[in-house]
């Protein structure tokens, strides 16, 4: 079947907005998410954990709980095996095993407050609360490292005695918190600077914040008497979960099934394991199965933020907005273990610009806080917000559109990217050029209002990915692919099947299995699933057009290539039409049995060529100038999504990027005491954006088609968040004339700033 | 000693056990197995388990099991009736105003309430009263163009 | 003749060399090779980098078997996650 | 783990009983006990649920008073045509306590109860001059809202005493209130400061008589006559206002938190007090008018 050319196929059902599949179930409650399971016999297990953020863990006795009636199992880093340092492939970020394994469950020491000690497992959530209290845990408290400055002092304490830093020298010898420390650049950065005609520097720094998802980590785990364990959780990758736990618990990976619920958010904060093994390993001590729901506390405390960062940036440009150098130093917070997001922030904080002279480096620092995870296009917000002021800045002293400044300096298709390799077709300069000339950009603004703008980039992911078509007897047919739907991703999958087929998209019903029901695929995250998964899934319906043509050929007997597939019909390619007329799908899948069986497509594939992503973001806020309260008044997102598949999700990616984006800027972090105890670990204080906080949020869908796709689409889930804390923290310095050097901006410290400034 | 509470749960005469500290959404979801009600944080400040009850919008997580003595509950379970779903259930179908979903029901349930009080609401209206239903993936947008289709679809208008 | 790129994090080990052709038919020759001309420089990229090979960015193990062509051009990048 | 009982009592008399048992609370909205109960900040032996007492749950209007009962909800406060018309300050500060959803169940009475430094209602009832009804084994007391609550988290009932409701004058002619807090978010939100103004005019629009309270910057509300002061004898005009402004700055005691700074809730009391006393005086004028 020959391909159209790139860009001049006309689609009949990708790009329209069809109801998703498992929508009815989702609006009227049926859907089952993590911890709408239950099983007879279940237990309900409890994590006991740290109240010191830095502690020596001197001895637990478990004796007082193990007595209490109903209590059925109760587990420490005693019954853990010791897991030797390795990197861990198929999760997200930089993880390494041995962290894993004493993440989830502390061995010799307590690394943040909230750091799990014990569990146990009881018939009921009360007992096995009860029984929790009554674990004594013999701490030695050690002095706890709260602040990348105080990690970095020469007499800090040390979380990691016999951990050494990586990466290159100049490197701290001996121990240290540092994780590691990289550079990256090209070019002759002096000259670079000489050259310019302006030169701004800027020194910001932003708050741990978390992803926020609405469902806290649940999970139901049940072991049989042959050992192997089935699991049903709430995750973005039900094979890491697999291969993560069994990593943790020492056993291989086909003693465990894990089966996907439907996931109530995840933006990167599933990519990883927390309660699992617990539940696993209490559900084998116990011999029935244990299901184990985090509070929401637990959440904040104990599950991925992304990092607190401290970020400076210099660059310089030409009096007619060329730039010339750029400089940028990124400490990032990791958290309790190595591997904060700091590499991904090297490689994004300059790539939406052309630059001949760069110098990049990152410094990955461990503290007493909890274990940063994935967080939507990780670490590249926080170093655009800062780049992306700097951007601003320069425009202003220049004389520039903002716009134009960035238009004058953007990268496009053959330009070597800041962190290497050249550009393939990427659409920066359109979002730029849509977002100049879009009404918002020249609409009139009032007293103490200003207006932002901001570019993100991000990367995108491609990774391993399987899809199974199978054609139903009337015609009909079922996608199965292993990518947990977090946002819609099924009827995104069903429309790429439809299309490849020619049947109604309603006809094509998307599943997502189990462990053991598909072959591997890689977590639902990166961006990766309408990409990658979706390459899978159009590859696998190709396989069956191709076996559709050959049962064809075989009731027409004529040859395979002189059958083709069109509009989901079979049709004879001969100079005498309506000789044989074309035989519909449901016709070919009617004699299916007659013509050699079931008609199933297959496809498993490692993704290559996936598109970057890029935004250009207008935000405009208004200031009180008495309580420096900010108001978002209007905001419009622009992105290059490649080819939106089901639109309607591509623009609810980019509103949901956005709404993070501001409650990052405005007011989310978390707030420690000064023994590292979070302060605010609840949706009351932990202030994520309500709908009353927010206007409505335009998108602008730009589409220069990915050349490696063959539907042209990219990923467009996490660039939505890179653009806004610049976008808003611009709009919110034009409308109090102030300069920001710290996130949020939070009332109180705007007010500051205003009245300084005055 | 458990506490023997009568109640009907929508529409339904049904009765349970539950000691005295068990919040009415411990018993929706762990007794009644009605999951439709989905727990977020458990203090009243995310909405996902908002209910009805007695006719008036309330968390769950916040009503102790015994104070559904005599009481009616509305969940998400009771909004379609038999084949026919709630115009707010299509609206949100339609302008794809879920992405995950947990918060969707909580969402209806709390519409479904300000729709019965207000059915001309504006937007500002809408979205303070929908301040206590958390959503973290949609940006609400398709969420409160969803609440004001619907409203207009009651109303016998089309927008 | 592939290209290989170095960052500035490498180019002590490379004796300042931001790039350099090398005679390989795949990536884990081009390795071979590198390790033989620059002593260390493996070891310092280490076995969790990405590799990019003519824009398409690969895991280090994943990529150690792609065919480079004459005009390939090879960066060695940190490694990174998405969410 | 011994069990927790549940009690409706629907008689004040056997509230008050029940109340004398140690470890014994209230529960009206539950929207406060219920997460300090799952936070482990109480562990209740015995829930009293007040609401099926008649006194509690009523609202009654007379010509001299109105009768506010400790568990209604603020829902049902919100939602009075006659209080949204004589109180708009007290409606304002009701209808910002939590969510609709928490409107649905807490209770004037429990938000004073609890004796939060930052409660809504607290100020505003002060600025209209409630007084608490309370019921006990000793009879009735009682207690002006201003004296209620003693330390945070702390109030003046006594062993087997619960808060019946609120006695709450009708203003005189000309007379208006007003409450503002300031909130990071728009919804959803403790008060980093609320402020409570009530206002009296002459035919001429002179202020005779003006109350201010301020919440959340001090352990208790508390009420500011040198704030009310610089208000009566004028008109309202800007220059009065800064005085109050400043005043009310100037009676803050607040403490640092995580909700805000020492300087910005000093500040902040000063702008609320502002804002508020301006729309005190404003409708107050309308009040004339109509």
């Amino acid at each position: 079947m020959s391909e159209k050319p790139r860009g001049e196929r006309k689609f009949k059902y990708v790009g329209t907005r069809p109801i998703r599949h498992d929508g009815l179930d989702k609006v009227t409650g049926r859907a089952q998410f993590g911890a709408d399971y239950a099983l007879p016999g279940m237990l309900w297990g409890k994590v006991l954990r740290s109240p010191h953020a830095h502690a020596r863990i001197r001895g637990i006795d478990v004796s007082a709980a193990l007595a209490l009636d109903g209590v059925k199992a109760v587990i420490t880093g005693r019954d853990f095996p010791d897991v030797a340092s390795e990197a861990a492939e198929g999760g997200e970020g930089a993880n390494d095993f041995g962290d894993l394994a004493m993440n989830v469950m502390a061995r010799e020491k307590a690394l943040y407050h909230g750091h799990a000690v014990a569990a146990v497992a009881a018939t009921t959530a009360r007992i096995a609360e009860e029984a929790c209290k009554r674990i004594v845990v013999d701490y030695e408290v050690l002095k706890p490292v709260l602040s990348l400055d105080e990690a970095l002092a020469p007499d800090a304490p040390i979380l990691h005695e016999d951990a050494r830093a990586t990466g290159h020298e100049p490197l701290p010898k001996g121990p240290s918190n540092v994780a590691s420390r990289r550079e990256l650049g090209r070019g002759d950065l002096a000259k670079g600077f000489a050259d310019a005609d302006v030169i701004v520097e800027r020194d910001f720094r932003t708050p741990m914040v978390h992803q926020g998802y609405i469902e806290p980590h649940a999970v139901l785990a049940r072991t049989g008497q042959d050992g192997r364990s089935v699991v049903w959780c709430c995750t973005q990758g039900p094979f890491m979960v697999r291969a993560f736990s069994a990593k943790v618990l020492g056993l291989s990976t086909d003693m465990i099934k894990v089966i996907p619920t439907e996931i109530g958010g995840g933006f990167g904060g599933k990519t990883t394991v927390y309660g699992e093994p617990l539940a696993i390993l209490l559900s084998r001590k116990a011999g029935r199965p244990v299901k184990l729901v985090m509070s929401r506390e637990e959440v904040f405390r104990a599950t991925g933020p992304t990092s607190g960062t401290h970020i400076r940036v210099k660059m310089g440009a030409t009096r007619d907005g060329k730039l010339t150098a750029a400089e940028a130093t990124l400490y990032y917070e990791a958290g309790a273990f190595k591997g904060s997001p700091v590499n991904a922030a090297m490689m994004t904080v300059f790539a939406p610009y052309k630059l001949a002279n760069v110098r990049i480096e990152g410094w990955d620092i461990v503290l007493n806080k909890p274990k940063v995870a994935a967080y939507r296009a990780p670490g590249a917000p926080m170093a655009a917000l800062v780049v992306e002021t700097v951007m601003d800045e320069l425009a202003e002293k220049l004389g520039l559109d903002p716009i134009d400044l960035r238009l004058e300096n953007a990268v496009h298709e053959g330009v070597q990217a800041t962190y290497g390799p050249k550009f393939r077709a990427i659409g920066f300069v359109e979002t730029l050029r849509a977002a100049k000339s879009h009404p918002h950009y020249k609409a009139p603004l009032g007293k103490n209002q200003g207006r932002g703008v901001a570019c993100g980039f991000w990367f995108n992911a491609g990774m391993s990915s399987s899809a199974n078509v199978s054609i139903n007897e009337d015609g009909s047919a079922v996608v199965v692919t292993g990518n947990p739907d977090i946002g819609g991703s099924r009827a995104s999958l069903a429309l790429m099947a439809a299309e490849e087929l020619g049947i109604p998209v309603e006809n094509v019903r998307p599943v997502v299995a189990d462990t053991e029901a598909i072959g591997y695929t890689d977590l639902t995250g990166g961006s990766r699933v309408t990409f990658a998964t979706g390459m899978a899934v159009i590859e696998a319906a190709r396989d069956v057009i191709k076996q559709l043509r050959a049962r064809a050929a075989q009731i027409w007997s004529v040859e395979l290539g002189s059958v083709a597939w069109e509009d989901g019909h079979a049709l004879l390619l001969t100079e005498a039409p309506g000789v044989h007329e074309p035989l519909s799908l449901a016709q070919l899948a009617g004699r299916a049995a007659q013509t050699g069986g079931p008609i199933v497509g297959r496809a498993a594939l490692n993704a290559r060529g996936a598109g970057p992503g890029f935004a250009t973001h207008i935000c405009d806020v208004e200031v009180d100038r008495e309580t420096g309260a900010v108001t978002v008044l209007r905001y419009t997102a622009v992105q290059d999504a490649g080819k939106a598949i089901h639109p309607s999700y591509v623009e609810g990616q980019m509103q949901g990027g956005v709404a993070q984006g501001i409650g990052w800027a405005l007011n989310e972090e978390y707030v420690f005491d000064k023994n590292g105890a979070m302060e605010n670990a609840g949706f009351l204080d932990y202030r994520m954006p309500v709908a009353s906080d927010l206007p409505m949020i335009d998108t602008v869908i730009v589409e220069v088609p990915n050349p490696m796709h063959p539907y042209g689409v990219r990923g467009v889930g996490e660039t939505p968040i890179v653009p806004p804390l610049a976008a808003v923290a611009n709009a919110v310095q034009h409308a109090a004339g102030v300069k920001l050097a710290e996130l949020p901006i939070s009332p109180p410290r705007l007010l500051e700033a205003i009245d300084r400034a005055s | 000693m458990k506490i023997h509470v009568h109640t009907r749960v929508n529409g339904e005469a049904t009765e349970f056990l539950c000691a005295a500290d068990r919040s009415l959404l411990e018993v929706l979801r762990d007794e009644l197995a009605l999951t439709g009600t989905k727990e977020g944080c458990s203090t009243g400040d995310c909405g996902a388990c908002s209910v009805m009850l007695d006719g008036r919008l309330v968390c769950a997580c916040l009503v102790l099991a015994p104070e559904a003595e005599g009481r009616s509950i509305e969940t998400i379970e009771g909004v379609a009736k038999g084949a026919d779903i709630h115009v707010l259930q299509r609206k949100f179908l339609e302008h794809a105003a879920l992405q995950c979903g947990i918060c969707t029901p909580g969402f209806i349930i709390a519409a479904k309430a300000l729709l019965e009080r207000n059915p001309d609401p504006s937007e500002e209206e809408t979205r303070y009263w929908l301040a206590g239903n958390l959503c973290r993936c949609t940006g609400y947008d398709k969420i409160i163009h969803a609440v004001l289709d619907a409203a207009a679809d009651l109303r016998g208008e089309t927008r | 003749m592939a290209r290989v790129f170095f960052s500035s994090g490498l180019r002590r080990l490379t004796g300042g060399a931001e790039s350099v052709e090398l005679e390989a038919r795949d990536v884990r020759e081009l390795l071979r090779a590198l390790d033989a001309d620059y002593p260390g420089l493996l070891a310092q990229i280490g076995d969790t980098s990405a590799i990019a090979i003519d824009g398409e960015i690969l895991q280090h193990a994943e990529a150690l078997l792609e065919r480079l062509r004459p005009e390939s051009e090879v960066h060695f990048l940190p490694q990174i996650g998405g969410g | 783990m011994e069990e927790i009982r549940y009690e409706a009592p629907t008689t004040l008399s056997r509230a008050s009983e029940l109340l004398r048992e140690p470890g014994a609370r209230v529960l009206a909205g539950g929207t406060d006990l219920i997460v300090q109960m799952r936070t482990g900040r109480f562990a209740p032996s015995l829930f009293v649920d007040v609401k099926r007492i008649p006194e509690l749950a009523s609202i009654r209007l007379d010509p001299a008073k109105l009768w506010l009962g400790a568990a209604v909800p603020a829902a049902l406060v919100v939602e009075n045509a006659d209080i949204a018309r004589i109180f708009p300050g007290l409606v304002e500060a009701v209808d910002l306590i939590g969510s609709t959803q928490i409107q649905g169940r807490a209770s004037v009475g429990g938000n004073v109860c609890n004796a939060s430094p930052a409660a809504d209602t607290v100020p505003a009832l002060i600025a209209i001059g409630a007084v608490c009804a309370i019921a006990g084994p000793g009879g009735e007391r009682n207690v002006p809202v201003e004296s209620f609550n003693t330390a945070p988290g702390k109030n003046a009932l006594r062993p087997g005493e619960l808060l019946a409701g609120f006695d709450i004058p009708r203003p005189a002619a000309r007379t208006a209130d007003a409450y503002l807090r300031f909130i990071p978010r728009t919804e959803m939100d403790i008060a980093v400061v609320g402020a409570g103004v009530s206002v009296t005019l002459d035919a001429n629009g002179v202020c005779t008589h003006a109350r201010v309270a301020l919440g959340a910057v001090a352990p208790t509300a508390i009420l500011v006559p040198d704030a009310a002061a610089a208000l009566i004898g004028s008109r309202g005009e800007d220059a009065a206002l800064a005085r109050a402004a400043a005043a009310a700055s100037a009676a803050s005691r607040p403490i640092a938190d995580k909700r805000g700074t020492v300087e910005y809730r000093r500040k902040i009391s000063g702008v609320l007090t502002k804002r508020a006393a301006a729309a005190a005086f404003e409708r107050a004028r309308g009040a004339r008018s109509a």
